[in-house]
């Protein structure tokens, strides 16, 4: 694996120092007495400040495994974590857990993928929107509510006072969702971590959450680190996109880029696998074949290969190495397209 | 993994009154997998293999039940006989002692209690058997008609099993054993397995239910495969691991239920074939002067039902979906 | 020493009752010593097996209720401590007139009862018109006047008792209807104990009621007045416990303990270890495996004699096989008695002869024991042609009674010995109130084991209980030729006025249930113990298994 | 449910009289003969035929009269009989279920916390165990060792005699506070801790068990990531977060628990002889006495009747799910 220096970006979000660096991050999974599995086996990205950068990927390539590890937030036993993960200067991983838990909800924040699981159903929107900012910014419930009703208003809930004292069962999918970035927000972070935020919303909702998301970013000036299976998502939304599977980044480049001109196979059966407006009716959508689970092992091939249809001999042999640098390139020994 | 989460989710919030029944509709619940059948087995066994608890239920189960089936082959007396009779007085000598040939000295009557100790295993296991088995045919019947039929049938059978289910147990069995004219052994096996009846049939009866919207179930009825051919073809055998794993838990609470209704008197009158339960009961005469008399039946039903249970529930964990992960 | 009932001895019966009467002053004074006057010397607390009925001995039916109002309420005879014999108690003496059916009774004149009423002639036949005159429920609670006297007050002609007059202040005269040997034995029964006819009539005593399955007892059954040494004090029911407090204007030899608790603990083994915990002082029927530990403990154990037998009871008309006398001996044979007395019951215990314990009159000291002779047994069935003799025999559970400490190991050796001899026995029980006597008492067992104890000294007590009622008895007597027979004799003996007569007449029938009858096998006679802990005197074990706690001390550490 | 008590009072009425033996056998021993037999059962009303017997009973039912108790305490209506019974019961359960909670819902978590962990596996096996001992030989192990062979605490009863007592509402520890009487409360409580402990052994393993399950269930649950990625101190986690949801299920469990401790308070009363409920039931059904059996079973249907309803209730408190509805 080659070791990426750092070199400013040249997407979006201006040319200030990272604000969050993740260099070679692994999390190994080892259930006594079972093989180890490594869900995230080398992963680097850069973040910027006011920058929105995705992570793509089919379930179980690593991406929520990744944050997760960003955020401190994976079980306490049965995994291993290596690498760094430099926030603001502080090596998130090494950081104890008691000033993680000050960073977590006030520096970095996340949003997850189920708005419904992820709100606590016996407790009030309002007190879990001001838990938040008693715990972080110090003030009393009271003082927090009148906040949280801001914050429920900002984030575009009807009649917010009301819905302070509502439980989430009483909240439509989209509300909750919203219910949820506003707790996110609630300190102003600086990194917002969003794990398929829209997954489990209908499409009209989606759009609408996307819409608020971006609105928020670019108001505020937050980071925003966009985990998602759909590429439809990121192509509205992310300055920078990281494709990964099996753990790694497979490939990555600016928005535009990436979506012109997939180099890796993978990157190119995820765009295949978009649902088209303009497609040719009765033309099939092209996901891609097979599953994760025919993965070969990284350490002696493409991860990818047996799913792969521009497979060629090395592929199942040699480990791919990283092709570009820290702000373009991908992983592949025969990849598609000219070079950019 | 989290499709069954949602399926199970809105069972947790509407019958909130009745937890028990949750835990055995959990349990139904398991026996829809994705894999049915042999898979699941060998999935469950390449955890349990691992699992130390349930490594230390099997090991005493399976030691209980070689010697359950040995024991008359080597005890070294015939459980009937009374060969320190001689020695027995009532005030001095109630219970003789341990000597050479008799391990453990000897019971009331003069009889090895060693013997009766290893050959009572078998009684034990009898009961056990039996009253599962009787409580499990009844489940079964109940569960495959309500399960099978559904509809008004399924209300009416559900309801009498909910009312059962509502009596604490022990009472039940309790009540059902000093209903017998004439107390057996018969009696209180049937004791027991009425009890353990209803168990079965919300058990049965939800496995069914999971399993009558199942693909596999589906598939053989647009196949045209008559109706109790499909209930004992393809839904029964595919309802049999949570079934394994009561019939284990049950089988503890059987040996344990038979030693409380001894206790009460209700046991079986015969004390010659020597049980645990009746042992035990027979052993309260000399909690004073001989309570070795009481604590070896009463050991040997501990850790006999400890092993039952703690194999029941490695295997019961072993199958929840949920603990899966 | 059975004297009082022929006119012919009366003088010599009023010489000896005094004269026991004063032996029994002797021994209260003995037991003296220290004691006595109104100062607090202690509590006395027995650990009782069960909660009494109520405190109304007249509907008392169970021993646990006895042993507490026998502290409170006494009758006009009593029963020497100790003994089973009859001596005065309120009466000091009684003389029957010509043909046994008028007997006048000479009461104390220095008693009274526990509410200061005075006790007299009036009082006495006030009490025995209360117990003759009951309602419908009152007829059926109150059991012992039945089982005694026959009849109440609505069917007069058929009763025992007749009338009660009062011939002085201190002079009772009670009309019987004919001479019988319980009479006036009877009168010691706790059931007739005297009470406050004052008490009686402001508690609405005889206002029983039948209500669902039970009777309701009016007011006066929780707040029982009588003459004994100790008065009532309180039932807390919650905890469990009776308390009596010492009758200070006693008309004898006062309490020797200020107090007197009755702690209800059901569990047999609890009662011994609260009186090893030293929470009790006390407590009845205990384990005969445990007396041995009890004595080492520093407790004592006080037997009594045996006033009971236990039975093999045989009905030849559910098994008519049985009919057959050499199939009734041979079973008698096969029994290892013996071996039973000395493994299965308590020191103390004996083999019967027949059917009744030898503390009774009328008992023949000249039967031997059938041998235990399982060839003679084998050679019976033999010649009856019964080698495959079927046995349904029945065993009752969850009871325990003086004659037997645990049925469940009687049966088993009784099984055992007479499956030696080549019989095939079908093992049936039942609970003792769930179903056995019922079955007994329908015939539906072949064979039974079952047992009595006497409640007073009279041999009809016994085998006229077992053989006197040819058409409701358990041996089925009346499927044998000599039933009818049998049952006229026992009657004709039980009414011999002349005491000596009566008892030659009830023990050459006892020869002759054992030779030439033998419905039932008599097995053995147990002695039930008392207990009680360190520092308690005075004791007396009664084969009634009546005793009396007023001579009771507790001694200190 | 007054259809449901009124069906169950057919039930266990006809029930009772078709048992063999009866109250006329307690009543006459071995002095029962037919014709005697007969006399009572005329005076008492058991001759009749049983429809006539059950509108007899339900008629003074109606007036608040549900016939006198014939054993227990002879001539007491029988509701009141299980009225003075109850305190002491109440007593009794309710520090076994203290206990149980006290114990069950921390050791609970902590196992959760630390699946898989020794703790976790000790507390599992030591559930378990408890399980598997019969609840009477509890009680009596406790009581050997604790009161016979030690002797710190009392053997059997519920006050020691000679302890001056006011009764005010028959549960004595109440009493003895409420009169300031501290030697009789303090004296009450020693009575009651062997007994509360062997009985809180039923409720205990099952609250631990699914507490641990429950709290299992809640750790994996998103809102609680949630509340981890809020950055919220560990206290407010596991009290707002994790307990409260955990508790929901628990809630529930401790209702269905009370029909398990009256079962469980007939054999542990027994062996303490302490003088509640479970011993009048005892003591009933060894004597035959109807009337109070009869109350005594409805009583229990009841309470476990109301008891869930008071669940129900409590559940409703802290899910707002279903407040809210």
């Amino acid at each position: 694996m080659t070791q990426q220096t750092h070199r400013p970006s040249q997407f979006g979000g201006g040319s200030a120092e990272p604000l969050l660096s993740v260099r070679d991050l692994r999390v190994t999974f080892q259930r006594h007495g079972e093989e180890a599995f490594h869900a995230v086996d080398g992963v680097s990205f850069d973040v910027r400040p006011g920058q929105t950068v995705g992570l793509v990927g089919e379930s179980g390539c690593g991406k929520s495994v990744t944050s997760l590890a960003i955020m401190g937030l994976l079980p306490d036993r049965g995994n291993h974590v290596e690498g760094t993960a430099v926030f603001d200067g502080e090596d998130l991983l090494t950081l104890s857990r008691s000033a993680m838990r000050d960073r977590r909800g006030s520096d970095i924040a996340m949003i997850f993928q189920d708005p419904l699981s992820s709100l606590n159903p016996v407790v009030t929107i309002g007190r879990q929107v001001t838990e938040v900012m008693e715990r972080h910014q110090g003030l009393s419930r009271k003082e927090a509510t009148p906040k949280a009703a801001d914050l429920l208003e900002r984030v575009g809930i009807p009649d917010p006072k009301a819905r302070l004292a509502n439980y989430p069962h009483q909240l439509s999918g989209g509300m909750r969702q919203r219910a949820l970035i506003a707790m996110a927000l609630a300190c102003n972070p600086r990194l917002l971590i969003a794990d398929e935020p829209t997954t489990a919303l209908d499409v009209t909702i989606q759009a609408q959450i996307l819409a608020l998301l971006k609105e928020l970013v670019v108001d505020t000036g937050t980071a925003l680190v966009m985990i998602t299976h759909d590429l439809g998502v990121v192509a509205g939304l992310c300055d920078e996109v990281n494709v990964l599977y099996g753990g790694k980044v497979v490939e990555r480049g600016g928005r535009h880029g990436l979506f012109k001109n997939p180099r890796h196979p993978y990157t190119v059966g995820l765009l295949n696998s978009i649902p088209r407006l303009d497609a040719v009716r009765g033309e099939k959508l092209s996901p891609v074949p097979g599953s994760v689970a025919d993965n070969l092992p990284w350490t002696s091939a493409c991860a990818f290969a047996p799913r792969c249809s521009n497979a060629i001999a090395p592929c199942t042999q040699e480990t791919p190495q990283w092709d570009g640098d820290e702000v373009v390139g991908f992983r592949c020994f025969n990849p598609m397209g000219g070079p950019r | 993994m989290d499709k069954i989460d949602q399926t199970d989710e809105p069972t947790r919030r509407t019958s909130y009154g009745q937890r028990r029944k949750d835990r055995i509709d959990a349990l139904a619940a398991a026996s829809i997998d994705e894999e049915p059948g042999i898979s699941l087995i060998r999935s469950a066994w390449k955890r349990l293999r691992r699992n130390p608890i349930f490594l230390v239920g099997l090991a005493i189960t399976v030691a209980f039940v070689v010697l359950a089936a040995i024991a008359p082959w080597i005890a070294p007396w015939d459980v009937t006989a009374s060969p320190l009779l001689d020695k027995v007085r009532p005030q001095t000598n109630p219970v003789p002692g341990p000597e050479p040939g008799h391990l453990l000295g000897g019971d009331d009557r003069g009889r090895d209690l060693f013997s009766r100790l290893l050959v009572g295993s078998r009684q034990t296991l009898v009961v056990g058997v039996f009253a599962t088995l009787f409580g499990l045919l009844g489940g079964l019947t109940l569960g495959t008609i309500a399960g099978a039929l559904g509809g008004w049938v399924d209300s009416l059978v559900m309801r009498i099993v909910d009312v059962l289910l509502s009596v604490p147990s022990l009472l039940l069995a309790f009540t059902v054993a000093s209903l017998a004219r004439e107390p057996s052994q018969w009696t209180l096996i049937i004791a027991i397995a009425i009890v353990q009846v209803p168990i079965f049939a919300r058990l049965l009866r939800g496995a069914m239910l999971a399993q009558r919207s199942s693909d596999h179930v589906l598939a053989a009825r647009s196949l045209g495969v008559r109706p109790w051919a499909i209930v004992f073809r393809h839904m029964l055998p595919n309802a049999m691991g949570p079934v394994i794993v009561q019939a284990t838990l049950s089988l503890a609470v059987a040996i344990i239920d038979a030693a409380a209704l001894s206790f009460l008197g209700l046991g079986n009158p015969d004390q010659r074939q020597p049980e645990w339960g009746q042992m035990l009961g027979l052993a309260q005469r000399y909690i004073s002067e001989a309570p070795h008399l009481a604590f070896y039946p009463a050991g040997c039903i501990i850790v006999v039902a400890l092993g039952f249970t703690l194999m029941g529930e490695s295997l019961r964990e072993a199958l929840d979906p949920k603990s899966r992960r | 020493m059975s004297l009082r009932r022929n006119p012919a001895t009366l003088t010599a019966a009023v010489l000896a009752a005094a004269t026991l009467a004063s032996c029994a002053d002797s021994q209260r004074d003995d037991g003296d010593g220290d004691g006595g006057g109104g100062s607090d010397d202690g509590t006395f607390i027995f650990g009782a097996a069960g909660a009494p009925e109520m405190f109304d001995p007249f509907y008392a039916t169970d021993g646990e209720t006895f042993r507490v109002t026998r502290q409170m309420f006494e009758g006009l005879v009593g029963i020497k401590p100790g003994t089973a014999e009859v001596v005065p108690e309120l009466a000091t003496e009684w003389t029957p007139n010509d043909d046994g059916t008028e007997w006048t009774f000479t009461l104390r004149d220095d008693v009274t009862f526990h509410d200061g009423e005075a006790f007299n002639a009036e009082a006495v036949c006030y009490n025995f018109d209360r117990m003759f005159d009951q309602n419908e429920a009152g007829q059926t609670a109150g059991e012992y006047w039945g089982y005694v006297m026959g009849a109440f007050s609505n069917d007069a002609e058929n009763s025992l008792y007749q009338g009660c007059e009062a011939a002085g202040e201190f002079e009772a005269v009670i009309s019987i209807s004919g001479p019988t040997s319980g009479f006036p034995t009877m009168l010691s029964l706790e059931s007739l104990s005297m009470q406050s006819p004052k008490a009686l009539e402001e508690g609405d005593a005889n206002g029983i009621a039948a209500e669902g399955e039970g009777f309701s007892f009016p007011a006066y059954a929780d707040a029982p007045v009588g003459t004994g040494p100790f008065t009532f004090g309180e039932y807390d029911e919650a905890n469990g416990t009776i308390t009596l407090a010492r009758n200070d204007d006693y008309w004898g030899d006062a309490a020797q303990t200020s107090e007197l608790v009755f702690r209800v603990i059901p569990d047999e083994s609890t009662r011994r270890q609260e009186l090893e915990a030293g929470s009790i002082n006390g407590y009845d029927l205990p384990n005969p495996v445990d007396w041995a530990g009890l004595e080492s403990d520093g407790n004592s154990v006080e037997v009594r004699d045996p006033f009971n037998i236990l039975y093999l009871g045989l009905n030849p008309e559910a098994n008519p096989a049985l009919k057959d006398l050499n199939v009734r001996k041979a079973l008698y044979h096969a029994l290892n008695r013996d071996q039973l007395v000395s493994t299965q019951l308590p020191e103390g215990a004996a083999v019967a002869t027949q059917f009744m314990p030898d503390t009774v009159s009328g008992y023949n000291t000249t039967i031997e024991p059938y041998a235990y002779d399982p060839d003679e047994a084998k050679r019976l069935l033999a010649e009856a042609g019964a080698e495959d003799l079927e046995l349904t025999f029945a065993y009752p559970t969850e009871v325990s009674r003086p004659y037997m400490p645990d049925p469940e190991k009687i049966y088993e050796a009784l099984r055992t010995d007479l499956e030696a001899v080549g019989i095939t026995v079908n093992v049936k029980t039942a609970s003792w109130n769930g179903g056995y006597l019922d079955n007994v008492t329908a015939g539906k067992y072949d064979a039974y084991i079952l047992g009595w104890t006497g409640d007073y000294d009279s041999p009809f007590n016994f085998i006229g209980t077992f053989f006197g009622n040819l058409k409701e008895n358990d041996f089925g007597t009346e499927a044998y030729p000599w039933g009818k027979t049998l049952a006229d004799d026992l009657r004709a003996a039980d009414a011999v006025v002349d005491d000596a007569e009566r008892g030659a007449a009830f023990e050459t029938l006892n020869q002759q249930i054992m030779d030439e009858y033998l419905p039932g096998l008599p097995i053995s006679h147990s002695p039930p113990a008392l207990v009680v802990g360190p520092g308690v005197d005075g004791v007396v074990p009664s084969p009634l298994t009546a005793e009396e706690f007023d001579t009771v001390t507790v001694g200190g550490e | 449910m007054c259809v449901v008590v009124v069906v169950l009072s057919m039930l266990v009425f006809g029930w009772l009289r078709s048992l063999p033996g009866g109250p006329v056998s307690a009543m006459l021993g071995e002095r029962q003969t037919p014709e005697r037999r007969a006399a009572l059962e005329a005076a008492l009303g058991l001759d009749q035929p049983l429809p006539v017997q059950y509108a007899k009973f339900m008629e003074r039912a109606v007036h608040g009269n549900f016939g006198v108790s014939t054993k227990v305490l002879p001539g007491e209506d029988a509701l009141d009989v299980f009225l003075s019974r109850l305190p002491a019961t109440i007593e009794l359960s309710f520090l076994a279920m203290l206990l149980a909670i006290a114990l069950g819902i921390p050791l609970g978590y902590i196992a959760a916390r630390r699946q898989g962990s020794y703790v976790d596996t000790g507390a599992v096996i030591f559930s378990l165990v408890g399980v598997a001992v019969p609840v009477f030989f509890t009680a009596f192990l406790l009581k050997y060792s604790f009161a016979v062979e030690w002797n710190l605490l009392p053997v059997s009863g519920r006050q020691s005699t000679g302890v001056d007592a006011t009764r005010v509402t028959g549960m004595f520890v109440l009493d003895g506070i409420l009169t300031r009487e501290w030697d009789a409360s303090w004296d009450a409580l020693k009575h009651l801790i062997l007994p509360s402990v062997a009985l809180a052994t039923i409720p205990f393993a099952v609250i631990f068990r699914i507490t641990r399950a429950s709290v299992l269930d809640v750790l994996d649950e998103d809102y609680v990531r949630t509340a981890e990625a809020k950055g919220l101190t560990s206290r407010v986690i596991r009290g707002r977060h994790v307990l409260r949801n955990a508790m929901l299920p628990v809630t529930t469990t401790i209702g269905l628990q009370v029909g398990g401790l009256l079962a469980g308070a007939v054999l542990t009363e027994s062996v303490f002889s302490f003088r509640g409920v479970g011993d009048a039931l005892a003591t009933a059904f060894r004597e035959k006495d109807y009337p109070v059996l009869q109350v005594l079973i409805l009583a229990a249907a009841v309470i476990y009747v109301l008891v869930n309803l008071l669940v129900d209730i409590a559940y409703a408190v802290i899910d707002p799910r279903i407040r809210t509805r």
